[in-house]
């Protein structure tokens, strides 16, 4: 065993730098405000990440590309997975716009619970109603 | 049938050398992250779904977690990845004490995440923040948004698979570490521990994934 | 060609019943031709070459390819199914695409029993009323489970989702009844799920309508429970000669006036008028040990004078019986 | 060197721990076998049982409920139990480390495991059974399913359970096919019914997780009431469709592409000719695996998704055909300028070439919307599939069964019963069948457990052929089991039908103990019968 690939130690310690540097970064970056971007951001910086690890930490950069394969296989039917369900679950009301969107917005169970405050405690009747108020104005 | 004296006990019969045996494990073990990663991926499907279709709830439900923790968990279990791949580098060096104390430390750091996660589902179970139609939190922030249930549902639902995970991968290295320990697995063959070292950073790298999904966007 | 339809098909009534048909036709002749090809070239070959009796085993030979063969077999399926597919979304696009003047109809599947909401506020259960020539759009949807609503005629279905709307629409070109059925699996009494399309000329329908409700005013109770036990599909579930069906027998019940019923959790309680107001109003509540609790309620479709009817019928039953 | 030759798999080593803890892929291939035959035959049960309460309209033997619960277990069993392990888990075990030259699979310990596993997922579902049975079909479409009082729960966990298995399987497979072959037997070398285990088991492995993960989001969503596919709790069950339907078009392939793989094993070694377009049936497989991830949707064409959807899943449904039609054409054109034998394995064959033709262009009609609008979840549907899934797995399974017997087993069965019993099973598959064509052109619907007087006449033909079909695989199949009684060995160098791989030149029938004496040298292609005479040892 001992032709394989043994990968220097200061090669896994700058990945693991590289690691921590993203993680920061993308917790920095979500303190602003990018619109839509946000998404867009975040998933990159972790895409980055996750092929950081699976290419040193896993050894795919060294590995037969049979496994490699494998691995960006399983990507690829995931991203049939979502995509094609997106193409129904995002273009639903085309042509009816009656089947656009659900009947009630809402499962019938929320119209039981009371409202809570940040603790999770029924808040009395009076601020409820208070409250149920100001959302109308929203 | 048997094989001559100068091949290794480890070597099953079925194979040639240890190349083939070393190489064909690797492989079996990239096809089962392949599964892992769609299994997963069927979660990741209904998040990027109801994300779609409720974006404001989502953006409304993921201010209720906690930044810091889900930070937390993301440094430790980086650092326990480091540890696992140097666990694996130290064998292969030939140091096995420097391999065993590098595995305690990868137990060790899981343990902690899955502490971190236990405060963290105890707070949640505390207010009511709970998977579908046990939820009942109706704080200020989240009152007027559409069934933030299902936020909660696919939250705990993923994170509680890959809480799974990190507990079979403890299993798994705690058996790393018997077998080390026991000089079973040496710089002649440690290929349970690559393969469970492969595993392990599947769990990282699927966390590297849920903690901006869930706590930060 | 008429009569293979009249063989295969139910009749065509909608608009694109024909079309759609030629379709079927379209695809099932150059099927024939190449199922054709696939058997007989089978058999010719097989039989051609065949180990007769005698022969020799012998190297055969090597050929395994031709370029124009699977030229030809590549590029004569793709026409014909680039025509059947363009012409599949053509006449898709025509069953979904609803004119500006359809009538709209709201149905409603309900395990196991059809509703069907006019535009004008009338109501009918089992039985949609449809005005000939006219588009009539179908705005679907369910109470419980997934159930679709299938004209067999109009050669158009869609399921009805819990929670949302779909659409569906047809224009009928002929006066009749036929069947409803309902396609998508939904328990117990999904084979029984069945309704009527009525379709009438436009000014018998506008008189229907207009009638819808109407005329039960004048009719006694027991009658018009007679008329309501069909008319609000209990027929699906209650037999009247004493057999259980999904559930009790009404002519049981009725016999049974005055008597303890024994629920499954083991209460009981006396069969009066106001344990079956109850009972259908609220059919969860108590349910006859030995059934299921699968009944929906029937809170606001049925007045009280239709519940009193339904009770006046009930009890009559036995009274009948007895003759 | 006598007495080693005299060993094979199914008498050494002996005892019954030996076989219940066996790493030997045979072994474990056998014990698959007869699991999935007892299964078939319970599946069989059932089917026969629907028919005759079909054979007239009105609730004559079972009420609605029963009915239910059986066509339910019906599909269920047949799809899970039966179809999906019987031809890679029994015969792929069986044969594909002997067509590699192989000692036996990659991971022969995960082998035994997924057998096992496969058996408690078994448990579960005769457990399902014992309590009361299931009655949501066996596409526990939402809300149905997370309503129905009957026992959901553990007959999901049993297919969670199976999928495993199934999972384990492909990946044993794949590893297996990559690494396990003799030095000399490159890709294009190989026989194509490892081709075919080849696409089964990437399909297995891509697809089988998300049934995994659909089951748990049921279970929990009966449990929890999540309300991911619950559209009382904001849920969607369009949504559970997509997810359902991504495992379960794919598992289509699962079950279809191994019996590909028979079919072009058959039928070149049958006819002593070398098999007519191999590189095309070859990446064929491997493309229609691939597409087959691409068109599940065609399944949900009257569910009210999106229109886009709708032409999109149209389309390419399409592109599966094409490469399918190919295939049938290159097995047809196998036999030109060969040698047939009108053997059991090629009879068979040759109903299956029949059989799936029709299957497959009724797929076409399917395929079309504005057709399948008319035809969705009627009898037309339950005739497609059927045509596909019995004239062609279960077709190609029998043909396969009777085509290595001899090899697996040693012995030979009747053959002319055995070809009396495929003209049965030919005749009383259509007599079957063909009549749910027209009911469902008529608009019969499925899933019904009593019908209208109007379809009458049609059912009760389908019923009484349905009867012949049955008796007919009764009969095949004890055929090939009296074939085991006392002194029927078959010499062990025996190659009845003259096959030219591996497991045929260069092993025992039975199999030694350990595949081969010695790792076997390739001399020559899979079907080189234009180069090579390989005497069949069984003339006719």
């Amino acid at each position: 065993m001992s032709e394989h690939h043994i990968t220097p130690l200061k090669t896994y310690l700058a990945v693991a730098g590289t690691l921590f540097f993203l993680t920061a970064v993308t917790v920095w970056v979500s303190y602003f405000d990018f619109g839509s971007f946000n998404i867009v951001i975040a998933m990159g910086v972790a895409t980055l990440k996750a092929s950081i690890v699976a290419l040193f930490f896993m050894h795919l950069l060294w590995d037969d590309k049979k496994n490699l394969t494998m691995f960006v296989m399983s990507l690829m039917f995931l991203g049939i997975f979502i995509t094609v369900t997106l193409l129904d679950t995002g273009f639903r009301g085309g042509v009816n716009s009656e089947v656009e969107s659900p009947i009630n917005n809402r499962a019938a169970f929320y119209d039981s619970l009371p409202l809570t405050d940040t603790h999770g405690h029924p808040v009395d009747e009076h601020s409820a109603d208070h409250h149920g108020e100001d959302e109308d104005h929203h | 049938m048997s094989h001559d004296n100068s091949s290794p006990k480890f070597l099953q019969h079925h194979f040639h050398d240890v190349e083939q045996q070393y190489e064909t494990a690797k492989l079996g073990m990239w096809a089962f992250i392949l599964t892992e990663v769609l299994t997963f991926g069927g979660l990741f499907v209904a998040y990027v779904v109801y994300r779609s279709w409720y974006p404001e709830m989502f953006v409304g439900a993921n201010l209720l977690l906690d930044v810091n923790k889900g930070l937390l968990n993301t440094i430790v279990l980086i650092t326990s990845s480091l540890t696992m791949v140097l666990a694996v580098w130290a064998i292969q060096k030939k140091n096995q004490k420097l391999s065993l104390f590098m595995l305690i430390a990868t137990f060790l750091f899981a343990f902690m995440f899955l502490g971190i996660k236990y405060l963290e589902y105890s707070h949640k179970f505390e207010v009511g923040q709970l998977p579908g139609e046990y939820y009942s939190y109706m704080g200020p922030e989240i009152a007027h948004l559409n069934n933030p249930h299902i936020f909660f549902s696919i939250y705990f639902i993923m994170t509680g698979l890959h809480g799974l995970h990190v507990a079979i991968g403890m299993g798994l290295i705690a058996w790393l570490i018997y077998a080390t320990a026991k000089g079973n697995l040496n710089s002649e063959y440690y290929t349970p521990m690559e393969m469970i070292g492969i595993f392990w950073h599947l769990v990282d790298l699927i966390w590297i994934y849920l903690f901006p999904l869930f706590y930060l966007i | 060609m008429d009569r293979l339809t009249e063989y295969l098909f139910p009749k065509q009534v909608s608009t694109f019943a024909a079309d759609i048909d030629n379709l079927f036709y379209f695809i099932f002749y150059s099927s024939i031709v190449l199922f054709a090809i696939v058997v007989l070239g089978m058999m010719y070959l097989a039989i051609k070459y065949r180990f007769k009796k005698g022969d020799e085993v012998r190297l055969t030979s090597s050929k395994d390819h031709s370029n124009i063969l699977e030229a030809l077999f590549f590029i004569v399926p793709l026409i014909l199914v680039s025509i059947t597919f363009v012409w599949g979304i053509k006449s898709y696009l025509q069953m979904i695409i609803v004119p500006d003047d359809a009538i709209e109809i709201k149905v409603t599947g309900q395990s196991w029993f059809w509703t069907f909401d006019y535009p004008d506020g009338g109501t009918t259960l089992n039985e949609l009323v449809v005005p000939s020539n006219t588009p009539i759009k179908i705005v679907l949807s369910s109470k419980d489970v997934l159930h679709s609503f299938f004209i067999p005629v109009m050669r158009t279905k869609m399921d009805c989702l819990p929670n949302r709307y779909n659409v569906m629409w047809f224009d009928a070109q002929e006066e009749g009844v036929y069947d409803i059925l309902c396609t998508e699996y939904c328990g117990t009494g999904h084979s029984q799920m069945g309704a009527k399309v009525i379709v009438m000329k436009p000014a018998q329908y506008e008189a229907y309508v207009a009638e819808l409700g109407s005329d039960d005013e004048n009719i006694p109770l027991d009658e018009l429970g007679a008329k309501l036990y069909t008319k609000k599909a209990c027929n699906t579930c209650h037999t009247l000669d004493g057999s259980a069906l999904v559930g009790p027998s009404y002519l049981q019940t009725s016999q049974m006036w005055g008597q303890e019923r024994v629920f499954d959790d083991g209460s009981s309680t006396v069969i009066d008028d106001n344990y079956i107001r109850s009972s259908i109003l609220e059919p969860q509540t108590q349910i006859v040990a030995g059934y299921q609790g699968v009944m929906p309620t029937y809170q606001g479709l049925l007045n009280d004078r239709e519940l009193d009817a339904l009770i006046a019928f009930l009890k009559s039953l036995q009274e009948d019986s007895q003759i | 060197m006598a007495e080693n030759q005299k060993q094979n798999y199914l008498t050494h080593p002996k005892g019954i721990m030996s076989w219940l803890l066996t790493l030997d892929h045979k072994r474990i291939g056998l014990m698959y076998l007869f699991g999935g035959i007892a299964f078939f035959f319970l599946g069989g049960v059932l089917a026969l049982g629907m028919r005759l309460e079909l054979a007239a309209p009105g609730n004559d033997f079972v009420s609605n409920d029963t009915y239910n619960n059986m066509y339910t277990l019906h599909g269920a069993i047949m799809i899970f139990l039966f179809i999906i392990p019987a031809i890679p888990g029994a015969l792929g075990n069986i044969l594909l480390p002997l067509m590699l030259g192989a000692k036996d699979v990659a991971f022969p310990r995960l082998n035994l495991a997924s057998f096992y596993i496969y058996t408690v997922g078994a448990l579960f579902v005769m457990y399902t059974i014992i309590s009361g049975g299931v009655d949501t079909g066996w596409t526990f479409y939402t809300p149905y399913s997370t309503t129905s009082t009957s026992n959901v729960i553990p007959m999901t966990m049993g297919i969670f359970v199976i999928g495993f298995s199934s999972i384990l399987t492909g990946l044993n497979f794949i590893a297996t096919i990559h690494k396990m072959r003799i030095p000399g037997l490159t890709w294009y070398k190989l026989p194509l019914f490892v081709w075919a285990l080849y696409g089964t088991s990437l399909v297995q492995i891509t697809a089988t997780p998300v049934i995994a993960i659909t089951m748990v989001l049921l279970i929990l969503e009966r449990l929890l009431g999540i309300g991911i596919f619950d559209p009382a709790l904001g849920g969607d069950p369009v949504l559970y469709q997509h997810f359902f339907w991504f495992y379960s078009h794919p598992a289509v392939y699962i079950m279809i592409l191994p019996a590909f793989g028979i079919i072009s094993e058959i039928i070149p070694v049958h006819s002593r000719k070398k098999v007519w377009g191999y590189k095309f049936i070859a990446f064929s497989t491997l493309s229609i695996a691939f597409i087959g991830f691409l068109v599940w949707g065609h399944h949900m064409f009257t569910s009210g998704q999106s229109v886009f959807s709708q032409i999109v899943f149209s389309f390419i449904t399409y592109f599966v055909g094409i490469p399918t039609g190919v295939k049938i054409f290159s097995w047809m054109l196998t036999m030109y300028k060969g040698q047939v034998s009108f053997t059991p394995p090629m009879l068979y064959a040759l109903s299956f070439l029949f059989l799936f033709t029709i299957g497959g262009l009724t797929g076409i009609f399917l395929g079309a919307v504005a057709l399948d609008i008319h035809l969705h979840d009627t009898y037309f549907v339950v005739a497609h599939f059927h045509y596909v899934m019995q004239g062609g797995t279960i077709i190609a399974f029998l043909g396969g069964l009777h085509h290595w017997w001899p090899k697996s087993m040693g012995t030979m069965y009747n053959q002319t019963v055995a070809n009396i019993c495929c003209l049965g099973v030919f005749l009383g598959f259509n007599g079957t069948f063909f009549p749910q064509f027209l009911l469902g052109l008529r608009g019969m619907p499925r899933r019904y457990a009593t019908y209208d007087q109007q379809y009458a006449e049609l059912h009760n033909y389908s019923s009484f052929w349905s009867g012949i079909l049955g008796l007919s695989i009764f009969i095949s199949i004890m055929n090939l089991l009296w074939s085991l009684r006392k002194n029927n060995k078959l010499d062990p160098g025996t190659n009845p039908w003259g096959g030219m791989t591996l497991e045929w030149t260069h092993t025992t029938s039975p199999p030694h103990p350990h595949n081969f004496e010695e790792e076997p040298v390739l001399e020559h292609g899979p079907y080189d019968y234009d180069k090579v005479i390989v005497e069949p040892t069984f003339k006719k």
